[in-house]
């Protein structure tokens, strides 16, 4: 029987133990009339070899176009020796550490993430995780609400040079709690945020704002003047919310030093730990990074290892500050997040030990080149241009002028290339344009190859003969 | 040793990263970083070594027993991983166009199905992450279906003494304030207390069955007609729902929307800590507002609902789909169980556990609640043997661990005191819930004879009983190089 | 530097220790004229992710055909804990168990194999491997040379029937020793070796015989008569060495019970382990099995693990018998043999133990259907006929009466099938003649797609057209 | 506990196999086995609980250092591991035709053409499946161009006292006598004696350089004059070639032929005892005997050379290609380490293991060779410290044992009383040669002060000294049951 290793033998044994006749009268308590039947709709038992094959089948129809493609998702390269430790049976299957003594492996190497984590945002406080980009920002939105006891308004600004999809989850999650997020628009020229704009925004929205939210670099790949903002949001009784891409951090200035010194950077720092040795794997899983200031480290939900000394006085590792959480505080806990993606950051953390610092910031800087070269080949194309004027870092938004976005998608991906985001659909006011990202994974070749897919696309009316054919 | 503490200025892990580090172009200095992050400079070996040695300090189910009740530890199989990370999955960019990612979309739509029918719900979405994310997912629908009625004042969510603490921290992460009702002696609901709480203020009941204190709720037929008839919903925590597996569906009992916790049920791993998945059902009236995305199969092939498909939707909960890698181990899971193996999942799960009960009552023990039948888990109450021998639930936990056993879950459900929640799985042998009941036996006689030896357990793993109180007073919570 | 954990400053120092002021200095006694310069034909070196593109590419080329090939190296499924554990860097990065108290994982694991691989073949006491089953062959034969007292002559009866590949390796390794290996024809009709045939080639050869080798099943997939033959060669003081195929063990009469109980059975046995657990692999690591009679146990070359006790009368296991061994007995050893295949033996045991006597069992009685099923379809097809009358296991002799083998493959390969193995050149006699091979991985469906191509092929000319093509 | 122990009679694992058993049809009765094979009966998680448990009673480089002379331990880099089992290389049939194989003939190809370069030989074979077994082909080709040349007297090997084990081991195989020759003091071949042995009857001489003794062969040029002169042929051990790749090839001292263990210098896994990969190379006038199969390539195409194209081959030494696995190993590792890598390892090594006999030395250790450069190890006597405190070489290997080192190689090369001959390898980091180090030291100040801690050592591991006398005696070498 799959998974189940009771012999005949043995079943009779505990049935007689137990004193009853058989394992259904186990269940004599569940009224008779609700009682499911066959399960028809989940097929019969495969075996293993059946199971195995299916897969290979269903994981071959997926594509396997050249990634051109990132929008909050990134094809970096993982060490082998990552995920080959990460899934050890000893860290795989095991449990939340909740006895911690049983547990130093998961403890020790979580404390480790922290280390890491807060090494490379400048913070002071990391949790275990929240999980994901999006989800953790919605849940620094709601820190910074309990957090800011200067403002009363619960009003958050969240530039739409935020991702849209953190920006919609963060909707959903706090919209239980009269949270309102208040659109910055970005400035149309540069691709970023000006602190006009935010000004503008938070005088019509009364002059008291919780927070704000900043992502560096922003989701059109554009690099935000951080420290100008910071400084001012401070001087405002504004809490700053950075929202980061952790691999950029190895080269770019961190949250934790944004602005000037005596403001000592962002508040809260969140971000998504996918580019440091999670794969794409369709959307996840991935994890949420979070992390604050020293001073809101009672407001930060989510797990939090704590080094500590045993009974001979030994260094050891426990779950800490346990008393913001679910189980110990129930109603009144900080969030109600409790499963949070302890594997992944596993990975992540033996991914940055094998990096170093060094080998992040060699691959941000392969990323940030590989993508200027491949701007630079696109934008030579007649019809192709730049949307934005603000530096870039791996991503960038590019304008088509003569043919809608989606049809040149289509054809570039009917050429084996998967060519970017299309941004028609959440920023309209940019016109056909489409968010292009070079990791260290692609090859000058394969750059060559995109700008020569795209300049057939555009002059061949390519894109005109698949359409119709796929109609 | 902390990684850090290998680490040693210069040493550079050439072979897995560029060798050489590109000029950061076009980008102003003052935006760029000053030094380099304090990160362990150590070579892979060191960093393999370091791990692979970390690993060996955890118990986890391919090492040990490890009868935590309430998270279902049954076997991981090995198949599921290996088979969630072929190329073609790892290598799917979320926003991958649908029609370059059927295969992965037809896993999900068939994962979709079968969880609909062994829950009994009309609808699921794979998208929340974990089972608390799931709660809030079907709290926040609830929300949105009163609010779509405009029945507003609807803004209590009421919750037994024994639920789980994400239930309320959930509730009042969505705006509800929250009502315990009372638990009974004999481990059900108090229907009369039921009865007096609710009114025009309910939103709903959040209820897990089996409950947390491993009993079949007898009375939820009664309990869905009380909820339903003052206008409230009824929310279905699946954490336990191993128990009930292919029995009976939390469908037919009367739930109008439930969260599976896969990385429990469905065997994903646990992770030490994650990722999950709280895949939420609904019946059909909640339908229009599940979270996004979902997929659909239209003309034999398939693609992700959208915003534009789902007005009414309460929105996403993440940046893409969920936990997919999750997702993925859970329906080759399924696929391997299939519809004859899901209702063993149930049935062997609940022999080991009343066997064990049996056993522990033989053995001496006192059961938390007497004369019911233990669901997938049950609960011993040691509250006499901390009376007389001073030992408390905790000097039991530790010292399993000693005897190679991981310790079942302590002080959860909070109102039976010194409790110890045991929940074997189906996936464990005789042999193994043998050999734990001796251990505890053991224990009980050290107890009596030998307190000593249980405050001062653990004795045998890597570091003796920590002290938690320090950890959250002096907070340590990273490295700092000195 | 890839895999150098040296930092400038560490190397200073210890170059000071030493006493010398560069590397290059530890060298001096090199004789400077034979001192290397650059090996100009080794590439430069690649970063990992540049191997994993290449080395991904390289894969990928290889043929994804449906295999019904065999001939010695068999696709069966293998359950993913197999290797999951077995590349646990515990297993994976140690050496050979020469330190026994800090190697009892792979000694209790080596002392299972062993107690496993008995039990499979009901022989008394198994190695801890060989390289594989030729060489474990050839190894075999030198042991029944020296265990053989009673005989002088070191001849050894191999039948023709035997695995051509395993009665080269033989000549080779054997050649040296004085050993004189005499082919025994087979028998035309039957396909098996015959007590005649024997006892004429006995006779021809003087009558005294050392040994003599008999495969189940035999390379034609032909079940030979393994009773009769190994009680005569009992009665004639000739030892028998079997090569078997350990999964087929599982349900057919094993080594150790052939011929009368008072002769219990065959003397060696041998054979290749890779259908327990291996992957083809494109030929290795596959592992030798090598197991004898209580009485020959000091006769048996490799390594060999034995349970004892420690200082505590605890039970652990060492390496044992070592006094065969060329380490210890240098040029009087057993064989040569010091690093064997215990990476691949290892996952071999988690095989068997995951399998079980049922899961070997329904595996093997799976292929032996699935090949009647094939055989059953392909001689329906007009020129396609049986070559042999005696019973099969899982593979099967075809002989094409019409085209010739060579080119029926190719036609087959080129519809995606890897149709079977070209008899041709091994045994000219049976004319145009493939070894077809069907294990439980092949579907009725893609049974059915062979026997389509396969009919196809035949009717069509379409080997004609193909080779025109290939041209 | 035995996994054989863990078995319960009518245990069925059937996720992992055909539910069912298909009737043996055909078969006569007589064929078929009676009753099942005595396998343990355990499910999946009880198979991974054990082997998963077991697996970390071993010492491994992936978790101690490992400083096992002569053997080469060194980091085995995981790509090697997961690019070698893509599936592409892992389903492919050996007997596939080349055409369709071409991505792994490339490898092969690329890869033989590597070694030539690396040890200046003019040809490889990668079929040789361990080091003896390449030993055997070297010697076999020996045998076989002294017999084309109708050379047929040549019945001698000559072997320093100094060599492995499996020197003289292999020369009996191919059927010659072995004579030994001494070594010098100062770790150097008696040439002297090496004059007196050859003549005639000399097939030719096996040397390992570096020695055993972890020294240079100076005289390298004279001797290969001598061997020459006397007409025979001259054989490169190459289990020591990590020490001086890059630095000065096989080839270029004037070795006819060699064999290099992949799974030391290349650092393909040892796995508790292979497989390995004995690939053997030659100079130009022994090409024509090297084992089958050999890669070519012709048209940018590859292909397996048959008999056919040459006749002269020793032929075969397994039934396919060697250990393909090991070998793709190989060739990953060498491609990440380039040819400027190649040459780091020499130097590193060399580093570390001068750096750690100077460290020996001014800790008060004897060393076997004085005044000499260490290659990649060198060797320590325990001579006087047996003489004084009766503690022996494994006295003090065991104790390391405790301080969570592996042993080095003791008791070898045999000529060297109370030896331990230590190769850290060129990927272990100063700190863990430090480590060792003052855990030597520690091992002798106890021996000293008490040398009862090493008799009694391991005391940390999961056995005590383990009895081996009674192992050898009360042969127990398979479990049955009672
Ligand atoms: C009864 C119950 N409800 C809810 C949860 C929360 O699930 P998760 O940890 O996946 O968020 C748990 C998990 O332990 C649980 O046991
Ligand atoms: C010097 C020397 N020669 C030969 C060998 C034999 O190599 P293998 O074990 O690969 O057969 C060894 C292995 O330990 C060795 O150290």
């Amino acid at each position: 029987m799959p998974f189940i290793p009771h012999t005949e033998n043995e079943i009779t044994q505990m049935l007689e133990t137990i004193g009853v006749d058989s394992i259904d009268d186990l269940f004599d308590e569940i009224p008779a009339h609700l009682r499911a039947g066959v399960l028809q709709a989940v097929p019969h038992s495969m075996n293993e070899m059946e199971v195995s094959r299916l897969m290979k089948q269903r994981a071959d129809q997926n594509s396997s176009a050249i990634c051109f493609l990132g929008a909050g998702a990134y094809e970096h390269h993982i060490p082998s020796a990552v995920w080959e430790i990460t899934t050890r049976g000893e860290y795989y299957s095991a449990y939340t550490p909740y006895q911690a003594e049983a547990s130093q492996g998961t403890l020790q190497l979580t404390y480790e993430y922290q280390s890491m984590m807060t090494a490379l945002t400048a913070m002071d406080v990391s949790n275990a995780s929240m999980y994901d980009g999006a989800s953790s920002l919605a849940e620094a939105i709601l820190m910074a609400v309990r957090a800011n006891r200067k403002s009363r308004s619960r009003k958050i600004l969240i530039p739409t040079s935020v991702n849209p999809s953190y920006r919609k989850a963060a909707h959903t999650i706090v919209n239980g709690q009269q949270v309102e997020l208040i659109d910055v628009p970005y400035d149309s020229a540069s691709g970023t945020v000006t602190l006009e704009q935010i000004k503008q925004q938070t005088e019509a929205h009364g002059g008291d704002i919780t927070a704000m939210v900043l992502q560096q670099p922003n989701f059109f790949g554009c690099l935000e003047e951080v420290d100008a903002i910071t400084d001012w949001a401070h001087d405002n009784n504004i809490l700053v919310i950075a929202v980061i891409n952790p691999l950029v951090m190895s080269v770019l200035n961190p949250p934790g030093k944004w602005g000037r010194e005596d403001n000592a950077g962002a508040d809260i720092a969140c971000g998504d730990g996918q580019p440091l040795g999670a794969p794409m794997s369709a959307g996840g899983p991935y994890y949420g990074l979070l992390c604050c200031k020293q001073s809101l480290v009672r407001q930060i939900p989510g797990r939090i290892v704590g080094r500590t000394i045993d009974l001979d006085g030994k260094e050891g590792f426990v779950l800490t500050l346990q008393a913001r959480e679910q189980h110990i505080r129930r109603s009144k806990a900080t969030s109600n997040i409790c499963t949070n993606q302890g594997l992944v950051v596993t990975a992540s953390t033996i991914y940055m030990a094998i990096q170093g610092a060094q080998g992040l910031e060699n691959t941000a800087a392969a990323c940030h080149a590989n993508n200027n070269s491949l701007v630079e080949k696109l934008i030579a194309i007649d019809g192709v241009k730049k949307a934005f004027s603000a530096p870039q870092f791996h991503e960038t938004v590019l304008q088509l002028e003569q043919q809608p976005a989606a049809e040149v998608l289509k054809a570039l991906m009917e050429k084996g290339i998967l060519g970017g985001y299309n941004l028609s659909q959440d920023y309209p006011e940019l016109g056909e344009a489409i968010l292009v990202c070079t990791t260290e994974m692609r090859t000058e070749e394969e750059i060559d190859q995109y700008a020569d897919a795209m300049r057939d696309v555009l002059s061949s009316g390519a894109t005109v003969a698949s359409l119709a054919e796929s109609a | 040793m902390l990684i850090f503490e290998h680490s040693s200025e210069g040493r550079r892990g050439a072979p897995q990263a560029p060798a050489e580090k590109a000029p950061l172009t076009a980008i102003p200095e003052k935006l760029l970083r000053e030094g380099s992050a304090a990160l362990p400079e150590v070579s892979e070996l060191q960093a393999v070594r370091h791990y692979t040695r970390l690993s060996q300090k955890n118990f986890s189910i391919d090492t040990q027993f490890y009868p935590l009740g309430s998270c279902t530890m049954k076997y991981n199989p090995r198949a599921c991983n290996s088979l969630a990370m072929l190329p073609g999955f790892l290598n799917a960019h979320p926003l991958t166009p649908d029609a370059q990612n059927q295969g992965f979309l037809a896993c999900m739509h068939d994962l979709q199905s079968m969880l609909c029918e062994a829950t009994g719900m009309a609808a699921f979405s794979l998208a929340p992450m974990a089972g608390a994310q799931g709660e809030f997912a079907g709290v926040a629908m609830i929300e949105a279906y009163h609010r779509s009625r405009g029945d507003d004042a609807r803004k209590e969510i009421l919750v037994p003494d024994a639920a789980h603490g994400t239930n309320p921290a959930t509730a009042v992460m969505c705006g509800f304030t929250v009502k315990e009702i009372a638990t009974l002696d004999n481990g059900d609901v108090d229907i009369d207390a039921l009865k007096q709480a609710v009114g025009p203020h309910t939103a709903g009941l959040m209820l897990t069955n089996p409950s947390t204190l491993g009993v079949f709720e007898r009375n939820i037929e009664a309990i869905a007609k009380v909820i339903h008839e003052a206008g409230g919903l009824l929310y279905y925590d699946g954490a336990n729902l191993n128990a009930i597996l292919g029995k009976i569906r939390p469908g037919d009992m009367g739930f109008d929307v439930i969260h599976s916790n896969l990385h429990k049920t469905f065997s994903t791993p646990h992770g030490g800590g994650g990722p999950g998945s709280g895949a939420v059902g609904v019946a059909e009236r909640l339908r229009p507002f599940l979270p996004l995305p979902v997929v659909t199969e239209e003309d034999d092939s398939y693609r992700y609902l959208t915003a534009k498909d789902c007005p009414q939707s309460i929105g996403r909960l993440s940046a893409f789909m969920g936990n997919p890698g999750v997702l993925l181990r859970a329906y080759i899971y399924m696929r391997l169980l299939g519809r004859e193996g899901m209702v063993r999942v149930a049935e062997f799960a609940t022999l080991n556990a009343n066997y064990m009960m049996a056993e522990a009552k033989r053995r001496g023990f006192t059961l938390a609640i007497n004369d019911r039948r233990a669901s997938h888990e049950f609960i011993i109450t040691l509250k006499n043997e901390a009376r007389d021998y001073h030992v408390s639930a905790m000097d039991f936990a530790k010292r399993l661990l000693d005897l190679g056993y991981h310790a079942p879950t302590t002080y959860f459900p909070l109102l039976v005191p010194e409790c110890l929640l045991i929940e074997p799985t189906e996936s464990e042998a005789k042999e193994a819930l043998d050999g734990f009941m001796d251990a505890l036996e053991q224990i009980k006689h050290e107890a009596e004879t030998n307190p000593e030896l249980l405050h001062a357990a653990p004795q045998t793993l890597p570091v003796k009983r920590l002290d938690e109180v320090r950890a959250a007073k002096q907070l340590d919570l990273a490295f700092k190089k000195q």
